[in-house]
């Protein structure tokens, strides 16, 4: 075991995966040489070579329309987009070509080996475009996968699983912990399963569903409301697409209550799946409505950022109204 | 009136491979072979031989006869849409001549020539046109989005220009292991225009990937003329910009497209670089079966463009070498043509992919909320039976 | 009043918003002199000359680019995708850029003239990729306006309006209607409401709530019900940003029951969001579970799309389900 | 090491535009002051008198003090970003001097100059970059996100590439309405990359939009150098592919910059066509102040062209010419070094926007779901007030 952030724990994945498969390729912008602006690539084209850790022309559509074809020909690409605010150029190419490209061929071709990286969320006083969490817009896309770390050690798990995951996976760093979170990883190699959310914290009177950096935030809510006698279960969902139902659906049974909470806007956000389904699943067990707490319904403020985001205090207040309800 | 069509015959004539490097867009184009069937003096032929001139000529005729007939089977109502590749037939059956088996053929969706060159078998073709259980594609897409990974020949996708910078990343692949291996990606003059092909030339010009990229400029994108799709001197212009080689040559000339790709697979193996071809040609027919070009462009146009027949051009070819005959050409089509229609009927007949089939492929395995839709609906076809005749009689 | 069918609606307004604004355009890929592959904007370049009606280079990010553009700069510009299958290379244009134009300049520029018009959805057997309904990727984007017609009279007088809204608006127009959906619409001028939903029949048992073509299919099934002896009251929301939450609870809150149906894959579609709202404001009313009957979590198949669409038997059939719970 | 900055520097030097016609591709670069003042032989002045001199050298000075200073600021902490444009000034504020107050600005980030030049005012600058209620933008977006309807500066957006067709499309629409009116589009020769520049380059030539494309070329994109972006000839060879005119300039010549943007303006009014100019410069400094240089670039380059300095250049012909002396030049440089400071600390202690401003301008108008948002927003602020201290104190 060894203390890292949640870069280092990226990089460590990214190291144990290259060494492992000489047909694994890294690469974006400013990637290669330099390690990536965050220095999630560090050393790896020192030690692997320019061939296989490189720097593209600044071109998101071309960098996934190049791992595409790599994934095809049977290479094993790790596309680093450099902020999730800039995957929208690439997105005909992994909505309509990554998550497609098995099913449309009847399976005579896929690029199950593609994983793209990239950095999301906000916290860092970076405005409308290095602070989105454009998760759903892909959660609502078969064919991928969509997976989200909370921190070091759930990082480099999930990361190795991902890269080895027969299926292109989109995977959504929270950048505002690459630095902030450090844990215990272990230093060999490892892997946590796609598809199934990490129950945090076990409880009894509501559940507290989130994921990636947003995790924080509800632990943060579900120590104050313990401190105003409210016992809260909380659950890291992990995985967003496929997503893990019967986990939620079993804490919900069990607490009766359910929020959830990202850092996207609300209208539309993935949160809305999930409340779709539990209401369903769970009519008969629920006390009180399914509450959200997201963002606004506005594009990714700067000087109101804190108004903004759905911070503990946001979430501890729906805590108490849904047990009050 | 589209002027462009016609504007690059302005460009010097040359009949050996002359590139443009990034010093010159004087753009010559490679003419081989003439329309009454000899050779321009002084032309240097591509590495062909009898057995290869007639495979070609061959698959050419097959690649005619196949698109009359479906289009007269879409007219019947037979199949839902076709796409044919009338009088450019010479540009994807010529690169698929000049090529190994083993190299990646991207094609936009008007490539059926080089998969036909390759070896697909006419009831493959039928089967995926009639979305039928023995489609390699499952009946998922539309007619015409062919594929096939034992013959190297990538499934067609319908959004255009997304193989192009996937055809810089497989090539960039073959390098990287060592493969003697290329890609070729064909595309049209249109989806030139896609923001996917500036990031794919970019890519492979800049990573060094061994890809032939193959304009087919036939001058229309759908109803939209080439002078409506860019103001420069045609797709060649363009290879300088990316420090790319480039070659423009006449589409419909056989031998200089075999000529043409023979020498860029050397070229894009050896340097490790890719290629830019430009074919000049000319849609002859309509865009698809859901087109009329008479809205949009004169029969005077069409007819210019006829006498350029790229396949009358090559049996021209083969009579003066004394390698084919007229009793040959009459008995080949006639038996192409008899051999189509039969396989229609047979594959109209074969049964449609069962229900299974939705839901796989998908990812790798069927994962749980999917397998629990699948069931549901199962439950609902059987509880109404009727409404899906298709798929309802062979659920268990 | 005249006879017309849904393309001829459509026709006749950007007719009519052309004559009455110079600065209007249309634009797109074969949308001039051919008037577009389904003809919408047949005889608009002859009308109005090839300077205010013209095809396109093909690229899709160029024309919502160039549009951007325009509506900045203070002209009108009403921009054609040729399929919504084909909106994703403009994904950036219309999400990062049209959405926040507004916002981030602090009102010092924006884009509202822009409107984009794309034929969605499917049951043409036009396979993955000539049948996508994507309007869920745009309604969480905040800053976008969309609006979804069911049959010609809306169309016209949606389409005034989302042409002269102050704000980007995406128009999706159900393809499959396009010649199949014919009635009467008057020959004048006229706007219909953005952002409120229409009653299209008033019922007592449980409420039915789709868009654009869906809209045919929930009226069968209520026809259906209704033979059953169950009453419904079907809604169409029309507008999907913003949306008439007001309207939907209020049926809910009256039926107790609420069938969601969209053409789009259920997981991430934008029936969840509407699940997950109307299952927080009338948590006391709902007597069942809220039901979403959408396409499976597939791309859009070819041989077996009639399975694979959410059609009136499937929506009868949940009708059933919900009364019976 | 980049061996691209260096690589144009082989084409041949001219001293008055000439265009890469769509039928050359020997790419000459513009080059008409020389660092010690002297203007080349035979160089062919831009339109300028002792006025605009003046006007633009106070400008490129301002550019220069801002730049220095707010990186200090931003060391202390008392800025959360900040990005010079150190080396290539002369690019924005000769573009900007060499056009006319209506045509439209749209930058990419780094073109401060410009808006400099078109008399935005330092405490507007301030009032952008420290977020607070008197900033044009409402305090959301980072800092140098300027813009300004007033000035016909483009607000910035940080997503690259972006403005290209925007561009296209703005000088459409100002043909389309008669004006005397082009725009001007900056960019890096990272951003070109991008699918739409592309789309952009192509869609101005075929619609004859009369916009000025405008590269910096300055070696990097953050740590790419340019020789990892691409392979052809720079930018500029890229213009002949699209049938635009093309003219490559020394970028650290103010009066190659004007001479070329006025000669730019002149043609794409005339013509109604685009021009793309590709301006040969150097990031002198580091991308941003997230970044560090010296750990993908050397000393030694850095010096080659922190020996081309544009300001100083500049500065030398002004001296030459006697329309300026070192006295004027000291106390400009003080001068501006006081006010910028002082306006600092202005600006820190305006109070942020209003809480209002959260969700005002998402659309023309708040819509019913956003009130509702914003007013629980309200209650729940009014309940933790201590939590929101920047915003609680001011709600009613
Ligand atoms: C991204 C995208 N946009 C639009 C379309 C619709 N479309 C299909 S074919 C076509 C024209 C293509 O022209 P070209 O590339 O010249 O090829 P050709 O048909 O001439 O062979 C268009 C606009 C599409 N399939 N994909
Ligand atoms: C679409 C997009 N991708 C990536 C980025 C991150 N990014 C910001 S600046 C930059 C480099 C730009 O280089 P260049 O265009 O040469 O401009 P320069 O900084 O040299 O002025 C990158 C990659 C972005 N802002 N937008
Ligand atoms: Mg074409
Ligand atoms: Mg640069």
């Amino acid at each position: 075991m060894a203390q890292m952030n949640l870069l280092q724990a990226i990089n460590n994945a990214l190291d144990i995966a290259m060494a492992e498969d000489d047909s694994t390729l890294c690469f974006g912008e400013d990637v290669g040489f330099f390690g990536g602006v965050f220095r999630a690539t560090s050393g790896l084209q020192e030690k692997y070579g320019k061939t296989r850790c490189f720097n593209t022309p600044l071109t998101e559509q071309g960098i996934i329309g190049f791992a595409n074809g790599l994934a095809a020909q049977g290479s094993r690409p790790i596309a680093e987009i450099q902020f999730a605010d800039y995957i929208f150029p690439a997105f005909d190419q992994i909505v309509n070509e990554s998550a497609k490209f098995r099913y449309r061929s009847g399976n005579e071709f896929n690029v199950g080996k593609l994983t793209i990286r990239t950095p999301y969320g906000g916290g860092i006083a970076g405005g409308l475009y290095h602070s989105q969490s454009p998760e759903a817009y892909f959660t609502q896309t078969p064919g991928l996968k969509v997976v989200v770390p909370r921190n070091p050690y759930q990082a480099k798990g999930l990361l190795l699983a991902a890269i080895r995951d027969d299926n292109p996976v989109v995977f959504f760093e929270p950048k505002r912990l690459y630095r902030a979170s450090i844990g215990e990883v272990p230093e060999e190699d490892y892997q946590l399963p796609i598809g199934k959310a990490d129950i945090v914290q076990t409880g009894s009177d509501i559940t507290l569903l989130a994921w990636g950096a947003q995790m924080e935030i509800m632990e943060k809510a579900a120590a104050m409301a313990s401190e105003a006698g409210i016992s809260c279960e909380v659950v890291d969902l992990r995985s967003l697409l496929p997503w893990d139902l019967e986990t939620v659906a079993n804490s919900v049974a069990k607490t009766g209550r359910l929020i959830i909470s990202h850092e996207a806007p609300i209208t539309g956000g993935f949160a809305g799946e999930i409340a779709a389904s539990v209401q369903k699943e769970c009519f008969l067990n629920l006390e009180s409505p399914i509450e959200r707490i997201c963002g606004l319904d506005t594009p990714y403020p700067l000087a109101q950022e804190k108004e903004y985001v759905a911070d503990h205090l946001k979430v501890f207040e729906a805590i108490k109204r849904s047990v009050n309800f | 009136m589209n002027t462009n069509t016609n504007s690059y015959e302005k460009g010097q004539v040359v009949h050996t491979p002359t590139f443009i490097d990034g010093h010159s867009v004087d753009i010559p184009i490679l003419k081989i072979l003439q329309q009454d069937g000899s050779v321009y003096d002084g032309a240097q032929l591509p590495k062909i031989d009898q057995t290869l001139a007639t495979k070609v000529y061959k698959t050419l005729a097959f690649h005619r006869v196949l698109d009359e007939r479906m289009v007269a089977a879409q007219r019947q109502g037979r199949l839902s849409f076709y796409m044919t590749a009338l009088g450019e037939e010479a540009t994807t059956v010529g690169g698929a001549a000049a090529l190994e088996p083993q190299d990646m053929i991207m094609g936009q969706y008007r490539e059926q020539g080089a998969l036909m060159f390759r070896g697909f078998k006419l009831e493959q073709f039928m089967n995926q046109m009639f979305s039928n259980e023995k489609d390699l594609g499952k009946g998922r897409q539309m007619p015409i989005h062919y594929g096939s990974s034992e013959l190297n020949y990538m499934t067609i996708s319908s959004p255009l220009g997304t193989q192009i910078p996937q055809a810089a990343g497989y090539a960039y692949g073959q390098k990287l292991q060592g493969k003697d291996e290329v890609t070729i990606c064909y595309f049209g003059e249109g989806a030139a225009s896609e923001g996917d092909f500036h990031a794919g030339l970019n890519m492979a010009a800049v990573h060094g990937a061994p890809v032939i990229f193959f304009c087919r400029n036939n001058g229309y994108a759908i109803s939209t003329p080439s002078d409506e799709q860019y103001k420069g001197n045609g797709i060649a212009s363009r290879g300088v910009g990316y420090g790319i080689k480039t070659l423009r040559i006449d589409g419909n000339d056989i031998l200089a497209v075999i000529k043409a790709v023979q020498w860029a697979r050397e070229y894009a193996l050896a340097e490790k670089a890719p290629v830019i071809i430009e074919a000049m040609s000319y849609r002859l027919g309509a865009h698809s079966t859901s087109d009329d070009p008479s809205g949009y462009r004169t029969r005077e146009e069409e007819a210019k463009w006829q006498a350029n027949d790229p396949i009358l051009r090559m049996k021209n070819w083969l009579l003066a070498q004394d390698w084919w005959n007229e009793e040959q050409d009459s008995a080949l089509f006639e038996g192409l043509r008899e051999e189509v229609l039969a396989a229609v009927k047979v594959a109209e007949k074969i049964a449609k992919p069962e229900l299974r089939e939705l839901v796989t492929d998908v990812y790798d395995d069927v994962p749980e909320h999917i397998e629990k839709q699948y069931q549901e609906l199962v439950e609902h076809i059987k509880q109404y039976p009727d409404a899906y005749p298709v798929t309802s009689g062979r659920l268990k």
